[in-house]
């Protein structure tokens, strides 16, 4: 019986990092109607910046939460960086072009990093006060895990708070629903992308370095998240971080799922639910009826 | 002219006139630019000393696989610098050709092709892929070109698309899950044992996994399989499948990941408690090793197509040290393995007194030769090197002379007349 | 007074005889391409012109239809396969498997188009993509498919093995193929499915059954993108599930875009560029994912209508962007 | 006046959860006849256009036309019979020139538009260069549509939905944005066609000198419900509509 609860927490525990990834992806669609391909890139900068800054230390060292905090201002910096120099050009564009726009930053990222971080598999030693495991219903889970549930779970909350509670929420809103309330409101458009792409850049990075003591940090790295916070965020409604977390939460359930039942066509699991949940509703669990 | 039949042409003319002129401009650009004079592939063969003789490498050298097609090239350029110092092949100085295939047989066949066409390449040096490997086996085939697999280890390579022009230096996918069925079945005995086996998704993994079963039981070890996981290839969490596996707790487990994947499998299993409840088994190499560091799990069993460490011998000491001078660090199997597939061709080359493609693999095909892998025989029927390979398990502590935690003393040197399959 | 005779017969009949210079011209220095160029630049141009197909197929839907789909290389691999297959398996005449081919990519898009096209915009993209994601982990899957590493061997007709004759025959149906989707486009249906896709709600208010058009232009769209995966087994003598993966859809996409999406030859014009330019930069390069995204960036900033828009003299004025 | 109203509709309700945009209203229009529906911003007059011609399905009441039910039929269907709309913010097709643009809605009448074999010139450039003739767009048939000034792309605009040869048009508020010279040309336009063409008009417009100058009936509309209906001296006379809308809550 203890494998079952065992599944469901790992399960969990992957639905939380492809939530912290996923979000950011969703709330700059939501806000700028841009899918950024180069999230992936702003993910696995997060993650080797995180190897570069920690390095093969051990457990015991504090440098991974001094990642934990640089690491995604960094990211932020850049992505700040690449909204003012190249996205400001294409938002008058329809989505093919700047779906191109953004694949061809995220090829030249991909090349960076190779020159940067070279090809070698790098990874981040389980930071120490979660290094150990702890035993639930006769099973053992690593204390890490239970710590990227909770992080994911912060995630949630801040970005909810930031999103109903503050101005600056009230126009990401504003422009995600209605864009000419925002114009009428005498809102600086232009700053406010830049901010909305910012913080998404910085969940990215933030999502990179969380999951650098789970996983091998290496090249690629940035193709395969893509596809899957891509998978998450329409599963959720494009624009609904609310609905980022429940897609998350629906691909680590199906991936389960394809795990237990049927291992050999596990991977075509995920997009049997992507098809599955467009087929009943065309726009996503959450999100807004495209007319 | 009425203003329709104006509009019309006018629209017209831009909507195809432009487009076409393009078109054909474009045409007769690509006459030009890859139409390097169409001299008969091959390099020229006649022994006109002096003019540098090229050989090519076609592998991979960006995305998840780029640390082992990089690691190969860094062996061979090596090779080349050692053969130039000593002044050449045929008294011809070698020359390096590479290209990345990106993984994607596609871009592998084009870059192969023009390693071929445009840089007359003398002999060629394979991918990482097997895919890719074997589309380039068919164009060395085609052209004329030896070509040596020294990281695919595709059994296929040597039998379905095999031609008499290809070589393959590594352990093949039968060869090595032979030599780790060998080490488990030295530690279990007979058995009844319970195993589960974990792959990645592609024909590799899934013919290595396939192998092992049959030679354990060919072994003699009686087992149950409590548990087959086949995550996708590159996947970022394997948590689930380690809980399903854990689930019907095994025994023994057989892993067929490798590089970027192993290091991902072994930090998740770790945290779910797989290296204490089982006896895991992967391809620990250097690479994996060195990027675990401290999390490497002592006792886990592993396997090596050819690592540095497990050799005393004082040619592999001093190529070991040489590689350290050159690049920094220490040679990875494939490394190892790519120095010595480019001794074997040197020798074949003085051997047949030609860089003829056709010459050179006559000579090499049933020979043995010298290599810092010691002798190493190529079979005749498949040109399938018989070389042997190292399974061991992983030391508690870090190894004093190369500050990296690699395996303890107890290695087992699976010799490959037990590991390979009889000529077909 | 009316700027048209009666039935606007002069009109049509001078459309027609510009565009048949025009393509006679291409086909004329394409034509001479054997006799001059060496063994390696036939096999790139004979690629090129595979792919050139392969783009106008999907430029149907992307530039005329106004549907973005990131999965068209899962027709163009059933395209592959189905020739692949049928030597394997059944032994059947190239001919008569290469003539299937096209008949099982439309009924292929058939039910992927009843699925995908309930969606709209980058859920049609997203939901492309991934219906031709899972027949590339299923093809992976089936053994009879030849697994991951596809299918291999001499499976041309011994007229085709000869490479001037499989260029002919290559650049014979290319233009044929052409010059069958030029028709398409330039029909009532061609107009009404570029209505849809400047307003599908105004489209709609005339009476034009949206669904049905869209449906057809992608069951279309399929047929020839499955011809032009056919063809890459003449070049390739191979069908391999890199076929179906979605980077292999992005090709034709960045070739129109490349192009121009907005004209009817701009696609092969992107076809050609695009297979010569990454062959060098795969070449000279070490870092040509670098160089070719850079490249990549630079035209979707500077030439935002695609290389014919730069290169058509009123390009400007006829694809002026909304 | 023929017996039978060419469009009936009959205790129509639309609500969107709990808000009721439209309740219990009832319509007649007949043929040959220009019909206005006024009311102030909000009192439901785009909800009854768009349950009318399809976009949305009507929660209650039934929607017949030329004799036959057309209640929840999609908006191709809807056109199809022959009740076309024009729409209140300009609905054209930006990149198409204005004659492919009218061509598309002959097309569509025709049931030609699946039609692979003729070029498109052949079968509709006559037809839609009389029209463009008529309305006096001939000039810019080469133009894209997107390149015209407001006014012509208003007059476009209705172009499209006379080119489907309906027997009812929707105008929902044609001369939104227009000049007073503009106006004048547009108010002339439509009493032209539906005296030429027997063809009847349902208006939707807040210009109460063109109400009460072309309509033959009028309907007042207020929170969704029918508060006066008439000719339009009866209406202009009728103190509740005063009331409520001309002199009272605006």
């Amino acid at each position: 019986m203890s494998h079952y609860l065992i599944t469901f927490l790992s399960a969990l525990s992957d639905a939380g990092s492809l939530f912290v990834a996923a979000a950011g992806l969703t709330l700059v669609f939501g806000a700028l109607r841009i899918i950024n391909i180069a999230h992936g890139s702003f993910y696995a900068y997060g993650a080797f910046g995180a190897t570069t800054l920690v390095g093969g230390l051990a457990a015991g060292s504090g440098r991974f939460w001094l990642a934990l905090l640089a690491v995604p201002l960094a990211v932020a910096c850049l992505g700040a960086a690449v909204e003012v120099t190249v996205l400001r050009r294409v938002y008058s564009r329809d989505h093919l072009a700047q779906l191109v726009v953004t694949y061809a930053l995220f090829l030249i990222f991909g090349d960076l990093a190779l020159r940067l971080w070279g090809s070698q598999s790098r990874s981040v030693p389980v930071p120490s006060p979660f290094a150990g495991s702890v035993t639930i219903g006769g099973g053992q889970f690593p204390e890490y895990d239970l710590f990227v549930i909770g992080a994911a779970v912060a995630v949630g909350l801040a970005l909810w708070a930031l999103l109903q509670r503050t101005p600056l929420g009230w126009r990401i809103r504003a422009a995600v629903e209605d864009r000419e309330l925002l114009a009428s409101a005498g809102t600086n458009v232009p700053l406010l992308f830049t901010t909305v792409f910012t913080i998404g850049a910085m969940l990215a990075g933030l999502a990179g370095v969380l999951a650098a003591p789970l996983e091998s940090v290496s090249p690629g790295l940035d193709a395969s998240i893509i596809i899957s916070a891509f998978i998450v965020s329409v599963i959720g409604g494009l624009g609904s971080v609310a609905g980022a977390a429940i897609g998350a939460i629906v691909i680590a359930l199906f991936n389960t799922a394809g795990v237990l039942w049927a291992p050999s066509w596990q991977p075509a699991f995920i997009y049997l639910a992507m098809i599955a949940v467009l087929a009943v509703r065309p726009w996503g669990l959450l999100g807004a009826a495209e007319r | 002219m009425d203003t329709m039949h104006r509009w019309a042409k006018r629209g017209l003319m831009r909507r195809f006139v432009a487009p076409a002129v393009a078109v054909c401009a474009a045409v007769v650009g690509v006459g030009c630019s890859s139409s390097a004079p169409s001299s008969s592939p091959g390099p020229s063969t006649g022994s006109s000393t002096g003019a540098p003789v090229t050989i090519g490498v076609a592998t991979t050298l960006s995305g998840a696989f780029a640390a082992y097609g990089i690691g190969g090239l860094d062996g061979i350029k090596l090779a080349v610098q050692d053969i130039n110092s000593h002044g050449g092949l045929l008294g011809r100085q070698i020359h390096v050709a590479t290209g990345d295939d990106q993984v994607d047989p596609a871009i592998g066949e084009t870059v192969t092709r023009n390693l071929i066409l445009n840089d007359h390449v003398a002999a060629l040096f394979g991918s990482v892929s097997s895919a890719v490997g074997a589309a380039q086996e068919q164009l060395a085939g085609q052209y004329k070109v030896p070509i040596f697999f020294h990281l695919a280890n595709d059994v296929g390579l040597t039998t379905t698309t095999f031609n008499k022009y290809a070589f393959e230096f590594s352990p093949n996918t039968d060869m090595e899950p032979a030599s780790a069925a060998l080490y488990y079945a030295r530690e279990i005995g007979h058995g009844p044992v319970r195993i589960a086996t974990i792959t990645p998704d592609y024909s590799f993994g899934l013919d290595t996994v396939k192998a092992f079963l049959a030679d354990l039981k060919k072994d003699g070890v009686t087992y149950t399989v409590t548990d087959q996981q086949t995550p996708a290839l590159g996947a970022s969490s394997f948590t689930a499948q380690i809980a399903a596996i854990l689930a019907t707790n095994p025994q023994y487990v057989f892993a067929g990941q490798y590089g970027a994947d192993l290091v991902t499998l072994t930090k998740q299993g770790l945290g779910l408690g797989l290296f204490s409840k089982a006896k895991v088994g992967g391809m620990y190499d250097l690479q994996v090793l060195q990027a675990l560091g401290a999390q490497a799990p002592a006792g886990a069993i592993a396997w090596d197509r050819a690592p540095f460490w497990t050799d005393n011998s004082s040619v592999m000491k001093s190529f070991v040290a040489s590689y350290k001078s050159v690049y920094h660090g220490y040679p990875s199997e494939f490394a190892i393995i790519g120095y010595s597939a480019v001794q074997a061709w040197a020798w074949a080359v003085k051997q047949a007194g030609s860089f003829d493609g056709g010459k050179v693999s006559a000579a090499l095909g049933g020979a043995t030769v010298a290599t810092i892998r010691g002798n190493i025989t190529i079979r005749a029927c498949d040109h399938q090197a018989e070389v042997n390979e190292e399974v061991g398990t992983i030391a508690s502590a870090p190894d004093p002379t190369y500050g990296v935690t690699l395996w303890g003393s107890d290695v087992l040197d699976a010799q490959s007349s037990q590991i390979i399959e009889p000529c077909s | 007074m009316t700027p048209v005779t009666a039935k606007g017969r002069p009109v049509v009949r001078a459309l027609a005889g510009h565009a048949l210079i025009a393509t006679a011209l291409i086909v004329a220095v394409l034509a001479v391409a054997p006799a001059v160029l060496s063994v390696t630049a036939l096999l790139n141009v004979q690629s090129a012109i595979g792919l050139a197909l392969f783009a106008c197929a999907t430029n149907l839907l992307i530039g005329y239809g106004g549907l973005v789909s990131f999965g068209q290389g899962a027709f163009y691999g059933i395209g592959a396969y189905v020739v692949a297959l049928a030597w394997l398996h059944l032994h059947a005449s190239f001919w008569i498997s290469f003539a299937c081919a096209p008949v099982v990519g439309a009924a292929a898009a058939l039910a992927a188009g009843l699925l995908a096209l309930r969606t709209r915009r980058l859920y049609f993209a997203l939901l492309t993509v991934a219906v031709s994601q899972l027949l590339y982990v299923v093809v992976q899957q089936l053994q009879f498919a030849g697994g991951a590493n596809g299918v291999f061997g001499a499976m041309l007709p011994g007229f085709l093995t000869s490479s001037d004759n499989a260029y002919w025959f290559t650049l014979a149906v290319t233009v044929v193929g052409l010059l069958a989707l030029w028709q398409v486009t330039r029909s009532p249906f061609g107009l009404t499915l570029r209505a849809i896709r400047e307003n599908r709600e105004r489209a709609e208010a005339l009476g034009v059954n949206v669904f049905r058009h869209q449906l057809l232009a992608f069951v279309i769209s399929g047929a020839f993108c499955a011809l032009a995966g056919a063809l890459f087994v003449v070049y390739d003598q191979s069908a391999n599930p890199d076929l179906l993966n979605w980077t292999e859809s992005g090709y034709p996409i960045f070739m129109a875009v490349i192009g121009g999406q907005f004209t009817f030859l701009g696609p092969a014009l992107g076809a050609l560029v695009y297979e010569q330019a990454r062959d060098v930069l795969l070449v000279n390069f070490t870092d040509s994912q670098l160089v070719f995204g850079g490249v990549l960036l630079v035209i979707m900033l500077a030439a935002p209508d695609g290389l014919v828009g730069l290169l058509g003299r009123g390009g400007r004025e006829l694809v002026a962007r909304r | 006046m023929s017996a039978e109203p060419l469009l009936d509709i009959r205790g129509l309700t639309k609500a969107f959860g709990g808000f009721t945009a439209v309740a219990e209203v009832d319509l007649a229009v007949w043929p040959g006849t220009i019909h206005a529906v006024i009311g102030p911003n909000g009192a439901g007059k785009t909800t009854l256009f768009r349950v009318i011609t399809g976009t949305h399905r009507p929660t209650r009441g039934t929607v017949r036309f030329d004799g036959r039910d057309l209640t929840g039929a999609p908006p191709h269907v809807v056109s199809r019979r022959g009740l076309t709309q024009s729409f209140q913010i300009t609905n054209v097709f930006p990149r198409l020139t204005v004659l492919e643009s009218v061509q598309v809605a002959v097309l569509a009448r025709h049931r030609r538009s699946w039609d692979f074999t003729s070029a498109r010139g052949r079968r509709t450039a006559g037809e839609a260069a009389e029209l463009l003739d008529e309305v006096g767009l001939a000039a810019a048939a080469g133009a894209q549509a997107q390149t015209l000034s407001h006014g012509d792309q208003r007059i476009l605009e209705v172009t499209l939905a006379l080119a489907t040869r309906p027997r009812l048009l929707l105008l929902d508020e044609p001369t939104a944005g227009m000049s007073p010279a503009e106006t004048g040309r547009m108010v002339a336009l439509v009493t032209a066609l539906a005296a030429a063409r027997d063809l009847a008009v349902v208006l939707c417009e807040h210009d109460m000198d063109i109400v009460f100058g072309i309509s033959h009936e009028v309907t007042v509309l207020h929170r969704g419900r029918v508060i006066a209906h008439g000719p339009p001296a009866a209406v202009q006379a009728d103190p509740v509509v005063a009331d409520v809308y001309l002199g009272g809550e605006q």
